[in-house]
């Protein structure tokens, strides 16, 4: 199997292409053409077996590579416009797949670019009122204004509605175990023996207990300390253990 | 770079992004740090913006800290706002005004993330001419304050009842349906997570 | 303090409360200096904010000038708040860009026939999310709309000018001479349809 590949990922027929051509571990300047063709055609079989509609622009490169295949089973046919040894018929097909390539491989720069910006924040504007004036006193004006205000609102929600589709969160991120541990380090570097109550900050939720309880557990593991509850239910001892752990 | 180095570096990112004033507590657990060590880290920062003399200044109240603009610099702020003065703000008040009336009760983060700029002032003023007022807390995630009209708005537009309202088309689907999950989804740049902070002004 | 040190310490309050990319071209008026004098201000303290590790960044887009975090500092930020970002492109959408960076003022033929596919849905999203704007008519036949890039694309891809693109080999060369013929001529007997959409375009 050449290609095993899930059939809506290529941006295009060129795509494809190139796909295929690398795939094959040809060069693109010495493209084996009947090779090439049958494996195309045989993917769109496969896209109109699983009732992917076909677009036109992969047909229509279907039937370019039929025709190159042809020009090569019958060289200097056309004399005219291919003086035989002197013009290969794959140049173009070759130049329009090299151009397109270079691009895919800018877009993929781009996306690199981009996925700097996105560790970058910028604020919104301030309130520029203490700047501006009284507005307010707008306020006395009727209620066609005040309706007109109201549908210059309307359009901008619905701008931004436009614009939702665009945006996506960013999800906070949750402190991690290990970060935890760093914390807990970090308060036996005040002193060597702590209760549990005292790692949880006032207003824990259950996820930060759950989390302290789990990085105390893996504490133990590393035999990093000790732990004792002197009381059924009551707040857990916890005793850093000798020199060992605190180089770390 | 040392380590104070990048907590401080850290910490000037933190108040950028935040916006409002931001708890030391908030920072020293995200840093290991003890509030007193943090609180110091802060006060060196802000000593350091007003050394080198810099158009920015922090700002500490009750351990919180707040990353603003030097007084100094408030006529050019003011000559810079001018000429948009004409233009567009004007309708801030107005804007406010519509989007509490129609999508009443509403937080200020909701009308701050549809008009897409802070709304701090223009609330504040509509609250101090009694055509809003505080009308009680969200459910949401740290409790926000909700705003709606006052009596003072029916008389001051001439209103009868909010049913008086102009209708305006379509304002069924986009107003009342989602208006909470949208607005809290769409501050563009920057959404904050109230912490303690306002669970606190609840308290209060 | 110098005037240089007053008009950079201006910059930055005006850089804060503005928020988004802020012109040279404003500032200059606001201080009565000329464009390229302000523009080394601000790039000044850029270089300031770089050279003390700042938390904050300037950056520069096309003589535009914005505040914003050190990116070192997102994870920190990511534990603080959920910042709202814009999603990244698609592939499809990622390749029409860089068409139309690089070959700036372009119409949807050319981007079509470069790609195989048509771009019309791609393209009109780039447009709503003003990465591409419309910038004028093609002198050939049909006048079809050309295509090129915002600041808006400078600043979310970082760059600071077109000029700031990386150099794609030989891609003037590949562009302009045989090939471009020749995609011409691919274009006519393998994407029918625009030329006829190109043509009402016009009677419209």
């Amino acid at each position: 199997m050449t290609y095993k590949v899930k059939l809506d990922v290529f941006e295009g027929p060129f795509d494809l292409l190139v796909y295929l051509i690398e795939h094959a571990r040809m060069s693109i300047y010495d493209i084996r053409v009947s090779e090439i063709t049958t494996q195309y055609l045989s993917y769109i079989r496969d896209m109109k077996r699983q009732d992917v509609t076909v677009a036109q622009e992969f047909m229509v490169l279907a039937a370019a590579l039929i025709e190159l295949k042809a020009k090569m089973l019958l060289p200097g046919s056309e004399e005219e416009e291919i003086p035989e040894g002197e013009e290969d018929p794959r140049s173009e097909l070759v130049a329009r797949l090299l151009e397109y390539k270079r691009f895919k491989e800018m877009a993929e720069f781009f996306a690199q670019q981009e996925e700097i910006s996105t560790h970058i924040h910028t604020k919104p504007r301030e309130d520029l009122d203490p700047y501006t004036g009284p507005e307010e006193e707008l306020l006395r004006t009727d209620i066609e204004q005040f309706a007109r205000a109201f549908r210059a609102f309307l359009f901008r929600k619905k701008k931004l509605e436009e614009i939702r589709q665009d945006y996506e969160r960013v999800e906070r991120q949750r402190m991690s175990i290990e970060h935890k541990i760093e914390q807990i380090r970090s308060f036996f570097r005040r002193k060597p023996k702590l209760r549990f109550s005292e790692l949880i900050a006032r207003e824990s939720d259950r996820y930060d207990v759950v989390l302290t309880f789990v990085s105390v557990l893996e504490l133990v593991k590393q035999a990093a300390v000790r732990v004792r509850q002197p009381k059924q239910f009551g707040d857990i001892e916890i005793v850093l253990k000798g020199d060992r752990s605190q180089g770390s | 770079m040392s380590a104070n180095q990048k907590i401080k570096s850290a910490l000037e990112s933190l108040l950028f992004v935040w916006g409002d004033p931001l708890e030391a507590k908030v920072c020293a657990e995200l840093f290991n740090l003890s509030v007193p060590e943090t609180v110091d880290c802060f006060r060196e920062l802000m000593g350091e913006y007003e050394e080198r003399e810099s158009g920015l200044r922090i700002r500490e109240m009750d351990q919180r800290f707040q990353l603003c603009t030097n007084p100094e610099n408030d006529d050019y702020i003011q000559r810079l706002c001018t000429p948009i003065k004409e233009k567009r703000l004007t309708q801030a008040a107005l804007e406010a005004m519509a989007i509490i009336a129609y999508r009443q009760p509403v937080t200020k983060g909701e009308i701050d993330s549809i008009r897409g700029v802070r709304s701090d002032r223009v609330l504040e003023g509509l609250i101090r001419r009694e055509l809003v007022a505080e009308c009680g807390r969200s459910t949401a995630i740290g409790r926000p304050i909700l705003y709606g009209t006052t009596p003072g708005f029916l008389a001051q537009f001439g209103f009868e009842s909010l049913e008086d309202l102009p209708q305006i088309e379509d304002i069924g689907t986009l107003v009342l349906s989602d208006s909470y999950e949208f607005s809290d989804e769409l501050t563009a740049h920057q959404i904050r997570i109230p912490l303690e902070e306002e669970n606190k002004e609840v308290a209060q």
